[in-house]
């Protein structure tokens, strides 16, 4: 999924006219509406992709819910809370790190950038010591998937259908590793962007590349926070 | 007009094609005129792929036993055509070529807002036409352009994965144009270009992109979905594991419906251009038919099970999306009665541009109406899946969709390259286009309430008379598509200098030069004039902006 | 090449009355407006072609014309979707006490079972005004059960029943073809619809009977050993069966549903899905134990037992009943 | 974006990012309470405050100048609704589903 363009419209300026206006631009407002105008519609895109996931989980959960409980109660919710907590943070750092550019504070800026990565990267780890599990316990999807004799939540006597678990774990690996994998982007992106504020180009009035990089690691967020509850947690009650 | 005029070499101004020479200047050119151009020689080179495979259809239809190709390659080559034709074509075609070059012309811009992601955009088509090429020539892929489940996911052993992601990547290339285009025209109109005095080429594109955002992403998810469960085996459409098929047909047809509204709004874009400025008149209801784009974009994501009516979805489902699909008619229809309503009491040139939009007008009408056919319940179970429905979604989509394209071509090309094309081929060329047209689908309505099914092979003997009428018509319409691009290129290089306004429009575009310069205006425009005021232009009150390029 | 070359499908069931005069009311409307539209645009490229002089007058528009050819097509549009609606319905109503064969597609060819216990491979044999029900399932792919001269189609899911039906009024031999693209054979699996008066289809009946249906569905409910749990008293470990067809069942987690033929072939199939209210969830899958032919006969077997009339007498000849508001079967 | 002239003081920021982590614990809790259906409703209602909170605040939904950007967000949320809604009119009325 090429999110290059979202750092290619965060327009590096070329050093014809004044340091940050494009050619084409009349006003550097007219700039700056632009690309975040652009960024919204581009998260539009984003929401409308994740939301072909997120029908076909709604349409499976309620035809096979008892399944998809018995699925949904082999992940480690704990995991999955503190992975949540790990992204909220990120989301802060984020903001912090733009606040510092509004008041040219150097130092938070930098500091912030490079938390939010490490907090980025503190999901990833999350994330691939999950992934980790549900390989041990040959929950993947395919040849090797198992899933013998697992209770329903609630019906005791009443043992999942490997099948129906096997679709559950099918969306499961889909809505989380294509939420890893704008992670991975978003890391990119904030690589090449504490690049830029370490080289100083990112002043009270041009730091625009920050905000569009702030917008795309939200979105990402709020992605996360309906995966939580909708995967890791359909039947957790006793 | 004699043909063998001498080599003109016009005076030389510097414009958009001579300010620089060389490939970097064109394959790394930010200019939106530029990459215009780069994408209408990519999708004219796959419009004649695509025209290939349908003549190898026809071809192979003359005759009620299948004996040119074999079985499999006779469903590659429907399948080839169909996906050719409408991810590498149709989407593309008037929005990258026409679009590009003329919406920031049109709203006296510079250029589009993000010109960079624009040649992004013309890269992603390049790299997804590629692994399509690649895939065409090792062995192609035979489920058919709607790519159905279970038969792509599980059945199917050919190359589903790479055309998968061929139209995986080209989606994007879809949706990187429409973001520009909805931020250009909200961002970066010349001052006095207020809503609504933007033409209705714009308006369409508008609504054509509100489209291309929030639908290619739907498929794009769709199509991963397949390719994962290819290679993984995931199960989530394959009924053995507890997917269902259903829920593909839905998710692809949420995209895929809306899609031919992306391939017709465009046209009727152009359409609106061309009847305005050959009845020299203004657009009959402006603000009716600019707000029936944007309708036909809301509504146009209503309605997209209609084309499953007999797949299996509920009867109250299926009494539900009859009731929308009737919605989206009307604003087709208010457009149609409008561009009539436009010729009364105009004052009517009969050049080529004004006989394809006469033509649009025509096989337009008989395609919508032909529509309402396939939206009623009662006909639909017996007409979908043959013939019937192959002759309505052609006639919309070259009837429609192609028709507006050569007349934008046609209408605009003295601004494209300079050049005027020679107008007798040029109405004879249209004429070709419009019977050929007609001789090739209308037999296939007929054929299909006969109930001939759809991407058969081989048929029963009583079908072959309107099948070989069928085949007549496309060689005859083969023809007609070949005339355009002889005329085209030879005017490149014989045809006459055109002045700035050949055909004396209104619209900021025609205040340029032609060519016009990289940046379009010296400076920057200001419109206090309404749209389509050849009132003013044809009684000369106004005098005329001189902006020169 | 011209013997035989129609331009009209041939009219052979009760539905395609219904089709064809909508199709025509269509052709008609259509036909009104494209030669309105078509006359109106040659009079005025005629009458307003440009003339030396002469200046085109600005027309702005007019909201009231706007507003009546917006209203006009939605009230005409709306008259074809109600009319449209009720042919549809009719078509997707079996009559409650329609004949039933049960069709399996299979790539590149029909395999059809009568209720009477005929088998038949790409081809139908039915007598005419006989309301005949089909109730279809595939064994890979998509395919679509589409009888022109009936104006019926019905595409045919694997892994669920879909049905149709309908009443053959005029004897003569039909095309049967496939309408939903399956693969390399996809413009090979037809066949023909042969419909028969009733003293031909008598004597056709008579060769080649294994008994009916419901018999060898009993013959596999024993063999399988159904018949352990489900017990024609109320002592079995599984609920009874006699009479369930059709009714509603109360389901362990409260929810209601009918008993149709795709009830009974999910709970052969995947009983875990629906455990009947008071039952324990013991009974193992036969997915893979049975193969689509047998479903077929332990389906038509437990239909018989609730007195469902799946098995036609010879005799009895079943008039062309009003659709009565059968039991919803999707 | 946010516009310059009124910077976002960083109570909000923190006050925000509180109720994110409370949403959180919030949604991990509720769900081990046995509230029948109404468990994904209100999982789903959590989950929608902490998007809305997130939106508004960190992304500066709120204070921006333009309309357009509320624009965009509720019709991409319309279209989504259309394709649940419509989806579902389907399946939900397939009996025997």
């Amino acid at each position: 999924m090429s999110d290059s363009q979202a750092t290619a419209q965060t327009s590096v300026h070329e050093d014809l006219h004044s340091p940050a206006l494009l050619h084409h631009f009349a006003t550097e407002e007219q700039q700056r509406n632009a690309s975040s105008f652009g960024m919204w519609i581009f998260l539009g895109t984003e929401v409308m992709f994740f939301g072909g996931l997120f029908v076909s989980y709604l349409i499976y959960r309620l035809w096979y819910f008892g399944d998809f409980g018995a699925a949904s109660k082999s992940i480690d919710a704990g995991l999955g809370a503190t992975n949540t907590a790990v992204l909220i943070c990120s989301s802060l750092t984020v903001v912090l790190a733009i606040w510092g550019a509004q008041i040219a504070n150097r130092k938070l800026m930098i500091g912030s950038l490079i938390l939010t990565m490490l907090f980025g990267l503190a999901f990833l780890g999350i994330k691939g010591k999950e992934y980790k599990d549900k390989f041990e316990e040959h929950h993947v999807p395919g040849a090797s998937f198992s899933f013998e004799k697992v209770p329903i939540p609630g019906h005791p006597d009443q043992y999942a259908n490997p099948r129906h678990a096997q679709i559950f774990f099918a969306l499961y690996f889909v809505m989380t590793g294509l939420h890893a994998l704008h992670m991975v982007v978003g890391l990119g992106i904030f690589t090449w962007l504490l690049i830029m504020a370490w080289k100083g180009r990112f002043t009270p009035e041009y730091h625009t590349p920050l905000e569009i990089g702030g917008l795309y690691w939200h979105f990402v967020d709020i992605i996360w926070i309906y995966l939580f509850p909708l995967l890791y947690l359909i039947d957790r009650h006793p | 007009m004699s043909m063998a005029t001498p080599i003109v070499t016009p005076v030389e101004r510097e414009d958009y094609l001579n300010k620089e020479y060389g490939v970097a200047s064109w394959l790394l050119t930010t200019d939106h005129k530029r990459i215009a151009l780069l994408y209408l020689i990519s999708i004219t080179f796959f419009f004649f792929i695509g025209g290939f495979f349908a003549l190898l259809i026809r071809l192979e239809l003359l005759t009620p036993a299948g004996d040119l190709v074999q079985a499999d390659t006779y469903n590659k080559l429907f399948t080839m055509h169909g996906q050719v034709m409408v991810f590498f074509f149709l989407i593309p075609s008037i929005p990258a070529v026409l679009g590009n070059f003329l919406i920031p012309m049109m709203i006296g811009a510079k250029d589009l807002a993000f010109p960079r992601i624009n040649l992004l955009s013309w890269y992603l088509y390049i790299i997804a036409g590629i692994m399509m090429l690649h895939c065409i020539l090792t062995g192609g892929v035979d489920t058919g352009w709607t790519f159905y489940t279970p038969f792509s996911t599980a059945f199917s052993n050919t190359k589903v994965i790479e055309a998968g992601l061929a139209i995986f990547v080209s989606g994007f290339s879809s949706i990187l144009t429409g973001l520009n285009f909805v931020v250009t025209i909200h961002r970066m109109r010349a001052p006095g270009m207020t809503w609504s005095r933007l033409p209705l080429f714009v308006w369409s594109h508008y609504a054509t992109s509100i489209i291309q955002i929030l639908g290619t992403p739907v498929i794009a998810i769709t199509l991963v979905l397949v390719v994962a469960e290819r290679a993984l085996h995931l199960g989530i459409f394959d009924p053995k594991l507890g997917g269902d098929p259903l829920l593909f047909q839905h998710l692809f047809w949420f995209y895929s419906h809306p899609a031919v509204y992306i391939m017709i709004l465009p046209s009727m874009g152009v359409v609106s251009e061309v009847i305005a400025c050959f009845s020299r008149k203004r657009i009959f209801g402006y603000h009716f038919v600019a707000l029936s784009s944007l309708a036909i974009a809301v509504f146009g994501f209503l309605v997209w099970a209609h084309h499953m009516f007999v797949a299996g979805i509920s009867v109250y489902a299926a009494l539900v999306f009859s009731l929308l699909s009737y919605s989206v008619a009307v604003p087709s229809a208010v457009k149609v009665f409008n561009w009539t309503a436009t010729l009364y009491k105009g004052s009517i040139h009969y050049d080529a541009p004004m006989l394809y939009a006469f033509g649009f007008l025509g096989l337009f009408t008989m395609g919508g109406l032909t529509g309402l056919f396939l939206a009623a319940l009662g006909i639909d179970v017996h007409v979908t899946d043959t013939y019937f429905v192959v002759a309505h979604f052609h006639y919309i989509m070259v009837g429609g969709a192609l028709m507006g394209y050569l007349g934008g071509l046609h209408f605009w090309w003295p601004k494209i390259s300079g050049r005027l094309y020679p107008e007798g081929w040029a109405r004879l060329a249209a004429l070709i286009v419009f019977v050929g047209f007609n001789l090739t689908f209308f037999p296939q309505f007929i054929l299909g309430y006969v109930g001939m099914p759809r991407r058969y092979y081989q048929y029963p003997g009583e079908f072959q008379v309107l099948n070989v009428m069928s085949t007549a018509g496309a060689t005859v319409l083969g023809i007609g598509y070949l005339l355009p691009m002889i005329y085209f290129l030879w005017s490149m290089r014989y045809g006459k200098p055109a002045p700035d306004n050949p055909w004396k429009a209104a619209g900021l575009e025609w205040q340029t030069q032609s060519p016009p310069t990289t940046f379009n205006f010296e400076k920057e425009p200001v419109v206090t004039w309404e749209a389509y005021n050849y009132d003013e232009i044809d009684t000369g009150h106004k005098e005329e902006v001189k902006v020169v390029g | 090449m011209f013997d035989n070359f129609p331009l009209w499908p041939a009219r052979a069931s009760t539905a395609a009355g219904n089709v064809d005069a909508l199709y025509i009311f269509l052709i008609i409307v259509s036909g009104m407006m494209t030669l309105l539209v078509f006359t109106a645009i040659v009079i005025f490229a005629a009458r307003y072609r440009h003339r030396r002089g002469v200046l085109a007058e600005q027309i702005e528009g007019s909201i009231p014309l706007e507003v009546t050819w917006s209203i006009i097509p939605l009230g005409v549009f709306m008259v074809i979707f109600v009319w449209g609606a009720v042919v549809y319905f009719h078509s997707r109503t079996p009559p409650r006490d329609a004949t039933d064969v049960y069709v399996v597609a299979k790539q590149w060819m029909w395999k059809l079972q009568h209720a009477e216990g005929q088998r038949e491979i790409n081809s139908l044999h039915i007598p005419v005004d006989r309301d005949v029900r089909l109730i279809m399932t595939s064994q890979d792919v998509i395919h679509s059960f589409f009888v022109p001269a009936f104006r019926m189609k019905q595409d045919v899911l694997p892994g669920r029943y879909t049905t149709a039906w309908f009443h053959a009024t005029k004897a003569g031999t039909y095309h049967l073809f496939c309408a939903e693209y399956c693969g390399t054979q996809h413009s090979g699996m037809i066949g023909d619809i042969v419909v028969m008066e009733p003293a031909q289809y008598e004597a056709w009946m008579s060769g080649g009977n294994t008994g009916p249906l419901s018999a060898t569905g009993e013959k596999l409910f024993a063999e399988l050993g159904c018949a352990t749990c489900h017990r024609s008293d109320t002592q079995g470990r599984g609920p009874t069966l006699q009479g369930v067809f059709g009714q509603p069942v109360q389901l362990q987690d409260g929810r209601i549903v009918t008993a149709d033929e795709n009830y009974i072939r999910e709970s052969i199939l995947d009983p875990g899905s629906k455990i009947v209210n008071g039952f324990k969830p013991v009974m193992p899958t036969f997915q893979g134990l049975v193969n689509e032919e047998q479903v077929n006969a332990l389906v038509a077997y437990v239909k018989s037992l609730s007195g469902a009339s799946a098995v036609k007498t010879n005799t009895a000849m079943a008039q062309p009943t009003a659709p009565a508001k059968g039991n919803q079967v999707q | 974006m946010s516009d310059h002239a009124k910077s976002s003081p960083l109570k909000s920021y923190f006050g925000v990012w509180i109720a994110l982590l409370v949403g959180t614990y919030l949604t991990y809790a509720v769900a081990k309470l046995d509230l029948g259906p109404y468990n994904a409703a209100v999982a789903l209602i959590i989950a929608t405050t902490k998007a809305l909170l997130v939106a508004l605040f960190f992304m500066h939904l709120k204070g921006a100048s333009e309309k357009l950007l509320k624009v965009v967000v509720i019709s991409t949320i319309f279209f989504l609704f259309i394709l649940v809604a419509l989806s579902m009119a389907d399946y939900a009325t397939r009996w025997y589903s």
